[in-house]
This record gives structure tokens, C-alpha cells and sequence, in this order.
């Protein structure tokens, strides 16, 4: 085409309004009443439960449907119920309140300028209780900042948890990372990082080494449906099914990432469980509000791997009931209610209603116990606040932000290390 | 004249283009409906249209790699990197494609898209919401870098950049977006609203790509700055009582070394100032730079003021952020300096 | 783990060499004898040919089979059994022939020092004329090296593609890029990138624009299978499925990335056309050495994505039949006669085959034809060699190397060619 | 002691440290049966199984990444890029990630990685495969970047990195491979076995990350070195006869600062070289660090001899190289300067 043309086609366009330039938008926005009703809530749940060392195409329909356990009524069907005692599920319930006994002081926290930022998981505590009570606490997770539930499940302390959002002089991080990036080896909780899906290839190399290693370690990785548009979702697909490494791949899709709807992520994709098929890896879809669900789902993929059967990409699908984060207002972008309508209930009250259900709890002992939760919480931050925060003084002395970098200091380092101190006076 | 933030001129460089052109487009991570986490985007949407201002996957080596094929298709895309932080998974995309597109083709195509992104510290963001990358895309042939310290330029550059028939990279200061920063962060913030530099003319203007801007006037030295650190620099000036230029350099690449060598010839001495990491920073290409065009004028040695060669650490922001201690303390070494 | 739990399992380590480390490993090595027995070749070749509007899902099939028209034997069959006149098959037919003879000639150039480097596309022929037949010529194909068969079948001048691998006087791109890494925006052929894959998502990025034009043209590109493991083959087929953009993806399956066999980036994946199917993209897979298959298949999804469709990954499967590049030695890794006992044949011979049955070609017009190519390109070859190779001079100004970095020449380029001047006196 | 090409050095340092320690791995594209493009890793398959040296798929940032979650979980990997030219896509995972994980965990977990890659041109390898990225790293805290001139460096460095706690990039001159190369392409070539630095002791030995070597003695000049240049610098001191330093040195970051302090404070002119695009290319911040500590000595300006800001061009690939020439300009401009 020559210039002219060129400019004469600009001009047309700028004329005319027309495009066929196709760009997907969520069903509902702020005003809209958001209406779930076409999401179908399957009565006889689940799939059925393959082997998990069958043939990772035997699993392609349960990457479209979805595993459940646990029936809004209390009841539980279908094959994938797990083998759960009475008291490990009330484990798992208590596990859910105190991490949401946690976010929800911490969000207060925030706002009365106690700390810089925090990020809440309300909604979607099933995901990360139901599935590090599935795993071997020494199986390293690579989670991202949505995932607290593993650390509480795993019976970290919240006190160092705290310490660290407040970047006080408690925080194993020494205030060197944001709030919620926490870093927990010792509890098998790989450092966060702040970039989104980086984690995800790493954790497929941690399992590489597991398997090098001739353990039966095995690694899994979180993300976020948003961020599954990074390559390194791609690199941790190929790499895990190329290599067959020991680990589960999570994608826990929220609906949203931050103010976009998963369907930017998604595309014309079904499910992004589905995402895995064409690796050859086992696919799962499972109820992310449904503890056991979560819970039994994880059992099978973490044997599929423990046994040498390679990777699972598993989609836990739930919803993102706050803001993305204290940066956050969900109202500019979707109806306020649209959580509370969410077909799939809230994970709390969903494992509650069971073990009510089944005579294994009261609503009276369950009030007690979210009493009880919510004294702990204040108590362990009143404790927490102690050792300092950004509100009046972090208590961390600044020069240990020449520490770690690397090993040992080097030169440069060091120099820069006087400069400062010559700033300081 | 309006009165606009930072933000606010941002917004309307883009909107003045959108209306004018109808091959500039405007996406990136959240840029849609809601109109971006720091609101650059606000209403563009809705003014604009869908198709014209959208939200895509958090991919951002997809983000300006889509920007590109459009680019070469005739388009003037300008994507948003959420955060310069998170503009590594584009660096491919950025420094093999986009800045090498018409070199390798012989100008059979190009490449006139506009990346903008925020960059540099003071909101507590840590290692992860606080980087200065620029060193990083000066190194880069092909390519241009672009960094606004007030919202006057910030509308004529950003104009200037997606006009530009080669990439530009637009680097915006985020401690600056709502008001000038001197450092102290104790202070009150003030608005651009009541600051000169916050009179934006409304419609189309241009501020040229490779200018410097001197923000004060004076003989006994020079100091280079962009973005945040322009305004440290302008308040310890002022606060020191000395007389001294302070460049506002706005272009790192092409850079506007005329106007440099003109200062310091005069001055004699020159403190290069940047919030980014020490090492390898551009201030080192700023001093090598100073002292071949100006050896026989300098009276003592080129000061270095910078971010420290770590990552930028949480609790610990203000004690890595070149404040006006920082600078102080090196003006005073480079005056006492025979 | 203590330090010296960790030095214990580490000496345990040193003293084993068992490691449950799974690494894929091609079927036959040097000094093997490949047996492809087990790659079985349908008879009644191929699946359906759904309308080209339909649903995604419809072709999850088409991602595991293959389509087929030419049987071995000459005949033809099938749904996918194009529309092409003979005249058009014996222009395919030259297109591929003339394509084999440059790619041959400029092979034994090189390895005489008139170049620095050269790719061929044997074997792969098929892919490049056929595809590029059924597109539209002004349809932006953004290929990888060895689609040279596009711009030949496209009417690009041989002589100025010779003069770009000579890096010579006549080269259009002044000597800055390596050989056969072609730009030629007048044959809708996108400058061709040294960095593996990253064109893909570009690609989709050109097909956005046009959407956004509200023209009708569509993008097609390129990629091996090896490249399909770096991120933009993710970003390609997300954006791609997100925006609904008009696009061809296709992956040329040669077998062989370098040295690395096809299971290192497929992994446990069927096929690489499947990798489609999770994005709800339409997904083709195509015997790549059967020119008029891989045209029918082109043709189809041109067809749904200029009628607002979408985009298609395509799958071509070839074998190929040379080194990687001239600097490739294939017998370090390969048996030496696996492409022989390929069991897809050449595709040149299968065509000439099919045209000699319908009695529209005979075996004398066919060497008559090489004879003829083979004659214009020796010739075409002197008159491009005349202007210059790197064997003595390349004919080129250096100066031109400070040209088209940008559109005009900053300030610290025009002193470096100051210098430059005062360097070479 | 055995004579070694640079090749057979670096492959060698693989296989000692392999065969010590079972923590190490190696990986990368082509490595494994085939044994590289450059042969680096030829053998090592053979010698230590199919899961101690493996091919992966074409995926620098998922390369890097395995190698960060290996290293986190106590192996020792070394990862190859075939090209520098292709390290971008792991730029990430390099910057934000290895770099970044000691950091930002407080030391809870750490990435002793080595990431292997050629760099450089002199092979006719046009835009993509000449590149010399070394201070797109350089400004990266928490990462080390060593460049190797000779067999004997190159071997005592790589074991090093390998043995190093911390992320290291091991940049390899693809042209020194083979001998050394001072530049004049015309020259028929000479191997490394002819060479003193080809003599390369059998099993463990080190050499230390952040010490410079010097390849020459002198007064008159210092000329700051690294990877190829070195010899185009012992060629041009050698045939203009002048007395100088050369120092290679070895390794960017950490620098070994107190070594060319020293030197320039003792011959005051200093001219830095490198294969590398000019602006923001590491003699930047070497010209810098000079001026900043060796100001009162200098008698002239430091002079850069550098690649031109172009990518570096196919057929006028000599014309790009710093080569004898532009190097000999250089000094006898320093030498002449009052
Ligand atoms: C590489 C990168 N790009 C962008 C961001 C900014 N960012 C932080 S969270 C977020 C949304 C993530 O959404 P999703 O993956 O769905 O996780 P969710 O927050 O819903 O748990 C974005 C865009 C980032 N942190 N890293
Ligand atoms: C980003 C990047 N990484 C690595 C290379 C080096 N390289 C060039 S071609 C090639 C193999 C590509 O194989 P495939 O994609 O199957 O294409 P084919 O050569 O078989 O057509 C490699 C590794 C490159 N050019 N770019
Ligand atoms: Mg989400
Ligand atoms: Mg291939």
C-alpha cells in the first residue's frame, strides 16, 4: 500500500466506528444484578475417580466437569469422598476460621496504618487447607499470596506470620519483603515472590531434584487463573510433562485478577484445567468451596506423583470474595453482591453444615470456636505489634538492607555500606 | 490551561491521540474498564470504545508482543506495563524485537509503539513495586527512553512518543503522580494542582524527545536528574542556598549531551543523581560521558548519588531512597573539592 | 534437614547412581536401524472436514489424527480433497521443485565460502508452497527459516533472495542480517527473527489489526516444534483465543529441533496440535509432506478465520531431511538413513506421483523441469554473485550499519560514525 | 599438566566438578546426546548418564527456572543458553528470581546456580549471535557476572561458579573458544595448544571470582580488559611498543576495583575496551568507578573503545568489531593528551 492509500484508509477509519476486533467482557458490572443461575451445579456430583496411575487421558472429561464432595444440604456423594476422620475434618474447619480469623484483623490492621498492604484469601480457605492437609508436610509448596491457609494448616507460627506483615524486628525477613511474601522452609512454604507465576517452573525443578534425588518428595506449585497467561505457566506444563516431575500444578481460579475476569485469561478456553490436556498431563476440575473436595482431589495427584505417575494440573474453581488486595475496590469493577450470590457457597459453612450434619459439631460450639479464633488473633497481634511496625517504628535496624544480597558482602557492598553510615551521621 | 496531576495529563496525552488518531490504541493489565491500578487509564474505555482501550491476559511479553504486530500493521499501540518491576518477561519482546525490527529489516518494518510503565520507590512497594530499570533499555540500540519528573511534560513527551515512528519506552515516576516529591516523606504531600509544572494546555502539544529542561539556573555546579530525583535535587539547591544548574534530562536515550556539556563546562563540577541500583546504573554512562566531553573542565570529580546495590528492601525504603541527605552530603564533598 | 543430614544424603547420592530422573530419548542413534513400523499410516486417510465455522470442540479429533489426500500410490481421497486444477498442482509442483533446487545450490555455495550460512527446507516443501497456495497473497505470513517456499511460491525474486544470503550490493537488507532471516513486506513475508518463536504472538498482534481494520486479511505464522516451549507460543495461542484473532498457528513438526528429538518439547503430549485444544482454539493436524493436504487444511482455516472464526493451530508433520542449518552435522545424532525410511515420502514425489496418475505429468516433463530449474538457478546465481559476497567483497558501504536504527540518526550515532571515519582513515 | 582449547577447559571443569560432586548437573539445548553447538558438553552424557547431562526443550526462562528450583533444593545445576543472543526470555527468571531469592527470603532459601552462555562476535553471526549483554547483568544485585579470556581462567573460573553459593552467569567469548583472537580476522588462526594460558592443570583447581589478572606490566597507560579484548589489547600494546597495563578483568561483578585503582593511580590514562554497544555498556561504570577514585591522577581522558549503538551488523561485521585500529586511535589520543 502505498502512503497515500495508507492515509486515506486512516482516514476512513477515523471515520467510521466500525471494528471487528473481538474483546470478551464479564457478564456483569457495577449496577448489573448478577445472575449465577446458568452455572450448572451438577446433583450427582463428580466424575468418577480413575486410577491415579491410569493413563493421563483417561482424565481429559474431568478437566470439564467438576469433582465435588460435599452437597450444600450436608450430605456427601460420589466416589472422590475421602477417608476423613470427624476430627481431621474439624481440623480443616479450624484451620479455615483461624485464616480467616487472621485476614480479617489483618485487613483492619491495615487500615488503621498499622502495616502497608495485606492480602486476604475470604472464600477460597478450602483451597489451601484442604490441600496441604493432603499433602506430606515436607512437601515443598510454591504458593502464591493467596495461599496463608498452608502455612496455618501446617501449624506455622502467626505470630511470625504477623511480624512479618508488620516488618517489625520479629519478621524472619527483616522487613526486607512486603507484607504476605512470606518465606517458610521449615514448613515447607517456598519464598514468595512478588512476580506473578515465576514460582510455578521452579517448583517443576524442585521435583526434578526430588526425583534426581531418588526421594519421594514431591513439589506443588500455586497460581492464580490471571496469571496462567505468563510463560512460565507454559514452561512449568512442558517441563513437567517432558521430565515427568513429581508435583501438582494448581490454578486456582477466583474469577478475577484484580479488576479482569478470568475470561481475558481464559479465552475461548472451556476450563483452565483443560490447559493441561494438550501437555499430556492428568487434569482435575475440582469445587475450590469444597474442603474435602480439595482435600481428595490433592490425595489423588499427590500419589499419581509420589508414584512416579508425573504431574496433575489441578483447577480449583472458587471465587475471590474481597478486594484483590488493601490496594483494592472491587465495586469499581463488579457488582458488590456478586460474591454473596456465587453458586458455590462459602467453604466454611459448607464443611460446617456437614459436620453438623453428620452430628459432629453444633452451630453452638462452632460460634465458641470463632470466639475463641478471633481472641487468639487479637491477642497474637497485640504481641506482634510489640516488636514494632511501620505505623510508629519498624524496631529493624536500617543497615540490614545491605544483608544477603549475597553470601558474603562484597567490596562494593561494604563501601556503599560506609557511605551510608557517613549519611546517617 | 487545566490544572492536571500527573495522572491526569497522562490520561489526556492519551485521550488527545485517541481522538485524533484512530490507529492509537491503549491496553494493558487492567487498563479497561477499570482504567488501571493507578487509574492512567480512567474513562478511556468508555469514551473511546471497547475495542479501543482493553484489559489483556497478564502476559506482558504477549502485551508488547501484540503491541508490535500491530505497530508493523500500521497501528500506534501503547501498552502499560502494571509496574517496570514486572516488564522482564518482555524484555525479549522489548530489546530483540521491537527495538530491532526495522534495523534487521532494513526499514522494511517498523515498530511505533509506546510502552509506559511506573517506576521508582517511595509507596512502600519493596523489591517488587519500587524498581528503576532504565539502565536496563538504554543499553538497548533501537529503542528510546523516556522519563517525565512533572505533568507538563509528561503530556507532550507521551504525545512525542506515540507520534515517534521508532519504540519508546515511558518510564513514569510514581511517587510523582499526584504531586512533586522532594524526599521527605514526612512532609505533607503537595498536589500538582498548586504547582507550576501542574499547568497542562489542553489538546495536542509536543515536548521534543531528545531536550533537556534546566529546573534552576547556576555557576558553581551541575547537577543531572530525572524523574523523582529532580526534585530532591531542586530542593536541596534550595535548601543548601548554592547556585547551580539542575537538568532535568526528561530523554536518556537519545540523550540531550549538548546541554550537558554546556552546563558543566560552566560549572566545573557535576553530581549525577538516580534512584535506581549503583552498579552499572546510567549514571555511570552519564560520568563517563561528562568527563570525555568535559576533562579539562572539571574541578573535582564526577559524585555518583544513587540507590544502593541491593534489591529495594520494604521497612527499609527511606534508608535505601536518595534522599536529600544523600545528596547533600555529596554537594558538599564536591564544593569542598579542589 | 541439619548440615549434616544434608552432607550425609548428599555422600549417599555421590556413592548410588540411582535417580528416578526421567529424561525422554529419541527411538533410534547413530548406528541404529530405524524402524518406523509402529507409525501407522490410516488407509482411509483422514478425519472428517467439519465446516469451517464450527465449533472448536468439533476438531479435538482432528488434534490426534491426520489428514491425508495423497495416497502413495498416486490416487487421492478423502474429504479434505482440494479443489485444484492440474494447472495449479503443476505450479505446487514447480514452486517445491524450484524451492529444492535453490535450497541445494546455495547449500554447496556455501560449504564453498560464498556465504556464511544457509538453511535448507528439504523435505519441509510441501508445508511453505502449499500452505502459501492457499492463503491469500496479501494474508502476512510471519515464518521461521525455512519457509522459503512461501516467497518462491509467492514470485519473489530469486535473484534479490540470493543477493540476502550473500549479504551482498543487491542484498534489500544492506548486509545487516544473517542469511535466509528474509524481509519482504511486498510478498506479505514479515522480516524473519534470529530469536526463536518470538513472531508468533506478533503475528497475532498483526491479525488483531486487521480485525481492528475491519479488513479481511488474516495473519499466518510460523513456528518449529522445538519452539513451541518458549513463552510466546503460550502468548500466541492465549491472545489468539482471547481477542478471536484471524490467525493461522501453525508448528511444522520436522522431528528434530538441532539435535533434540520432537519428545523433548512434546513431552507426554500427543500431539502438538492438540496443545490447541485446552485455548478452545480449532486444532488441525496434517501430513505435512502431502502438498495438497496441507493446502485443503490451510484453505479451511482461512477460511473460519477471515469469516470471524478464529484462529487454528495447524500441525504439520514432516521429517527434516537435512542438517539444521550448514553448520549442523545430523549423523552426530541420528542414524544417517532415518529420513529415508521416513514413512511419509517426499513430498515432490508424491505430488509428481499423483500428477502422473491423473495423466497430467509424465516422468520425462519432470526431469526436463529439474534440468530447467536447476539451469535458473545456476544462472540466477552468477548474476547475483556478481554483486558481491563475503568470499571476496560484500560490495557494502560499512556505513551502512549506522543506518535504520532509527528513523533518523541521533546525535551520539552521528559521532560514532564520526569516529568510525577517523578509524578507517 | 595438559593442553586444552577454551572448549575443552570449560568441558573439562563440567566433568570435574560432575564426577566430585553428584549435585551437579548440566542441562540446556542440544547438551546432552549431541553435546552442544559449541561441544562444551561433549561426552558428559556418556561419561554420567542420561539425568546428570540432559537436552531441554527450547525454553531459556524455563531453563533458568529448573535450574533456581534445583539449586533452591540443594543441586548445583549448570544451565547452558546456546547464545547470549537468547538469554532474554530468561531475563526474569535471571533478574527478578535467582538473583532475588536469598533477598527476599532473608537467606531461607538460595539459588547456587551457574548459567553458562557464548557471547561476542567475530564468527559472522550477525544480530543474534554476537551479542555481549554483560552489563544488562552487571546492574543486578545479588548475581555474579565472570567472563574468562583463556583455557586456564576459563576452567578455574567455571569451578568457582560452580562452587560459588550464589547465582553466577559465566559469559564464554565464543571466538576465543578455539585460540586466541586479536582481532586481525585476515590472520590464519592459532589454536590455544600453542598458546601458555592452552596449558590447563588435570582435576580441581580455582580461580577466584573477583581478582583481575594482568596480562601485561607497564607505566605509561592502563587499558581495562575482559573476554576477547584482552588480546586485542596485548596486540596493540605489543605493536605500538608502548609501556602498559593490561588487565583482564575477569570478573564484572564483584570488580576488583583495588587492581585498576592501583594500576591508573600509577600510569594515570586509563582506556577501557569492549565488544559491546557503547552507550550504558559496562565501560560506562568502569570510566566512573576510575574518575571517582583515581580523579587526582589522571592526565587525560579515559578514553571508551567499544562496539558501535547498532546491533551488530551481518556483512559489516568488521567494521563493528573494536578491532587493533580503533584501539590504537584510541591510545595514541590518551598518549598525546596533555
Ligand atoms: C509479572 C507480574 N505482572 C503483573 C503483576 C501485578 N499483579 C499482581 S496480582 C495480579 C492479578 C493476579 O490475578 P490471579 O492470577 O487471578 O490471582 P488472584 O489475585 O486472583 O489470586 C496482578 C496483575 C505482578 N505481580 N507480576
Ligand atoms: C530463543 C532462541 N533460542 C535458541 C535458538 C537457537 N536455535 C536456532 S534453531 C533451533 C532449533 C529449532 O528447532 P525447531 O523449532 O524444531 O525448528 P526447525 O529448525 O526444526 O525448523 C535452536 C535451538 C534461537 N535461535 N532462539
Ligand atoms: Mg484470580
Ligand atoms: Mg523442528
Amino acid at each position: 500500500m502505498g502512503q497515500s492509500a495508507e492515509n486515506k484508509a486512516r482516514a476512513e477509519r477515523n471515520l467510521s466506528n466500525q471494528s471487528k476486533l473481538f474483546v470478551p467482557e464479564p457478564q456483569f458490572r457495577p449496577g448489573d444484578t448478577p445472575d449465577y443461575s446458568h452455572i450448572s451445579i451438577p446433583t450427582n456430583h463428580s466424575p468418577n475417580r480413575p486410577d491415579p496411575l491410569c493413563d493421563a487421558h483417561d482424565t481429559v472429561e474431568h478437566a470439564l466437569k467438576l469433582i465435588r464432595v460435599l452437597r450444600f444440604n450436608g450430605e456427601t456423594e460420589g466416589e472422590w469422598k475421602p477417608d476423613l476422620s470427624a476430627d481431621k475434618m474439624r481440623e480443616g474447619l479450624r484451620h479455615m476460621m483461624r485464616t480467616r480469623a487472621m485476614d480479617e484483623r489483618m485487613f483492619t490492621m491495615q487500615r488503621q496504618g498499622k502495616m502497608s498492604f495485606y492480602m486476604k484469601s475470604t472464600g477460597e480457605e478450602a483451597v489451601s487447607v484442604g490441600h496441604a492437609m493432603a499433602l506430606r508436610d515436607d512437601d515443598m509448596t510454591f504458593p502464591t499470596y493467596r495461599q496463608q491457609g498452608i502455612l496455618i494448616a501446617r501449624g506455622a507460627s502467626m505470630k511470625e506470620m504477623m511480624c512479618q506483615v508488620l516488618s517489625n524486628s520479629g519478621d524472619p525477613l527483616d522487613g526486607k519483603s512486603i507484607p504476605v511474601l512470606y518465606s517458610f522452609k521449615k514448613h515447607g512454604f517456598f519464598s514468595i515472590s512478588g512476580n506473578l507465576a515465576t514460582q510455578l517452573i521452579q517448583g517443576v525443578g524442585w521435583a526434578m531434584a526430588e526425583a534426581y534425588k531418588n526421594t519421594d518428595g514431591i513439589a506443588s506449585v500455586f497460581t492464580g487463573e490471571g496469571a496462567t497467561a505468563e510463560g512460565d505457566f507454559h514452561y512449568a506444563l512442558n517441563f513437567a510433562s517432558t521430565y515427568r516431575a513429581p508435583c501438582i500444578i494448581n490454578v486456582v481460579n477466583n474469577q478475577w485478577a484484580i479488576s479482569s475476569f478470568q475470561g481475558i485469561a481464559a479465552g475461548r478456553g472451556e476450563t483452565f484445567a483443560a490447559r493441561g490436556t494438550g501437555y499430556g498431563l492428568a487434569t482435575l476440575r475440582v469445587d475450590g468451596n469444597d474442603m474435602l473436595a480439595v482435600y481428595a482431589a490433592t490425595k489423588w495427584a499427590a500419589e499419581r506423583a509420589r508414584n512416579g505417575g508425573g504431574a496433575t494440573i489441578i483447577e480449583h474453581y472458587t471465587y475471590r470474595k474481597e478486594g484483590h488486595s488493601t490496594s483494592d475496590d472491587p465495586s469499581k469493577y463488579r457488582p458488590e453482591n456478586e460474591g454473596d450470590v456465587w453458586p458455590f457457597g462459602d467453604p466454611v459453612e459448607r464443611l460446617k453444615n456437614h459436620l453438623i450434619h453428620i452430628e459432629e459439631w453444633t452451630q453452638e460450639k462452632h460460634d465458641a470456636l470463632a470466639e475463641e479464633l478471633k481472641k487468639e488473633v487479637r491477642e497474637t497481634f497485640k504481641a506482634a505489634e510489640a516488636m514494632g511496625s511501620v505505623a510508629n517504628s519498624t524496631q529493624l535496624p536500617d543497615n540490614t538492607m545491605f544483608e544477603q544480597v549475597y553470601e558474603t558482602e562484597p567490596d562494593h557492598l561494604l563501601r556503599q555500606r560506609e557511605m551510608f553510615k557517613g549519611e546517617i551521621g | 490551561m487545566a490544572k492536571m496531576s500527573m495522572i491526569e495529563a497522562i490520561r489526556d496525552a492519551m485521550d488527545v491521540k485517541m481522538t485524533e488518531d484512530r490507529d492509537v490504541l491503549v491496553f494493558g493489565e487492567d487498563v479497561g474498564y477499570f482504567g488501571g491500578v493507578f487509574r492512567c487509564t480512567a474513562g478511556l474505555q468508555e469514551k473511546h470504545g471497547l475495542h479501543r482501550c482493553f484489559d489483556t491476559p497478564i502476559s506482558e511479553g504477549g502485551i508488547v508482543g501484540i503491541a508490535i504486530g500491530m505497530a508493523a500493521n500500521g497501528l500506534r499501540p501503547v501498552a502499560e506495563i502494571q509496574f517496570a518491576d514486572y516488564i522482564y518477561p518482555a524484555y525479549d519482546q522489548i530489546a530483540s524485537e521491537a527495538s530491532r525490527l526495522r534495523y534487521r529489516s532494513n526499514g522494511d518494518f517498523t515498530a511505533p509503539l509506546t510502552i509506559r510503565t511506573p517506576v521508582g520507590g517511595g509507596i512502600y512497594g519493596g523489591t517488587t513495586h519500587s524498581q528503576s530499570p532504565e539502565a536496563l533499555f538504554t543499553h538497548i540500540s533501537g529503542l528510546k527512553t523516556v522519563i517525565p519528573s512533572n505533568p507538563y511534560d509528561a503530556k507532550g513527551l507521551l504525545i512525542s512518543a506515540i507520534e515517534d515512528n521508532d519504540p519508546v519506552l515511558f518510564l513514569e515516576p510514581k511517587r510523582l503522580y499526584n504531586g512533586p516529591f522532594d524526599g521527605d516523606h514526612q512532609k505533607p504531600s503537595v498536589g500538582w494542582k498548586s504547582h507550576e509544572l501542574g499547568e497542562v494546555p489542553e489538546g495536542h502539544y509536543t515536548v521534543p524527545l531528545a531536550k533537556a529542561r534546566k529546573i534552576t539556573e547556576g555557576n558553581d555546579l551541575t547537577i543531572l536528574a530525572y524523574g523523582t530525583m529532580v526534585w530532591v535535587a531542586e530542593a536541596v539547591v534550595k535548601n543548601m542556598g548554592i547556585s547551580a544548574d539542575v537538568l532535568d534530562l526528561r530523554s536518556l536515550l537519545p540523550l540531550d549531551l549538548d546541554a550537558i556539556v554546556e552546563s558543566v563546562k560552566k560549572t566545573g563540577r557535576c553530581v549525577i543523581i538516580h534512584e535506581a541500583t549503583r552498579t552499572s546504573g546510567f549514571g555511570g554512562e552519564l560520568s563517563a560521558l561528562v568527563q570525555e566531553h568535559c576533562f579539562y573542565y572539571l574541578e573535582a570529580p564526577i559524585q555518583r548519588v544513587t540507590g544502593w546495590d541491593t534489591p529495594y528492601p520494604h521497612a527499609q525504603e527511606w534508608a535505601f531512597f536518595p534522599g536529600q541527605k544523600r545528596l547533600t552530603r555529596a554537594v558538599k564533598t564536591i564544593m569542598k573539592a579542589a
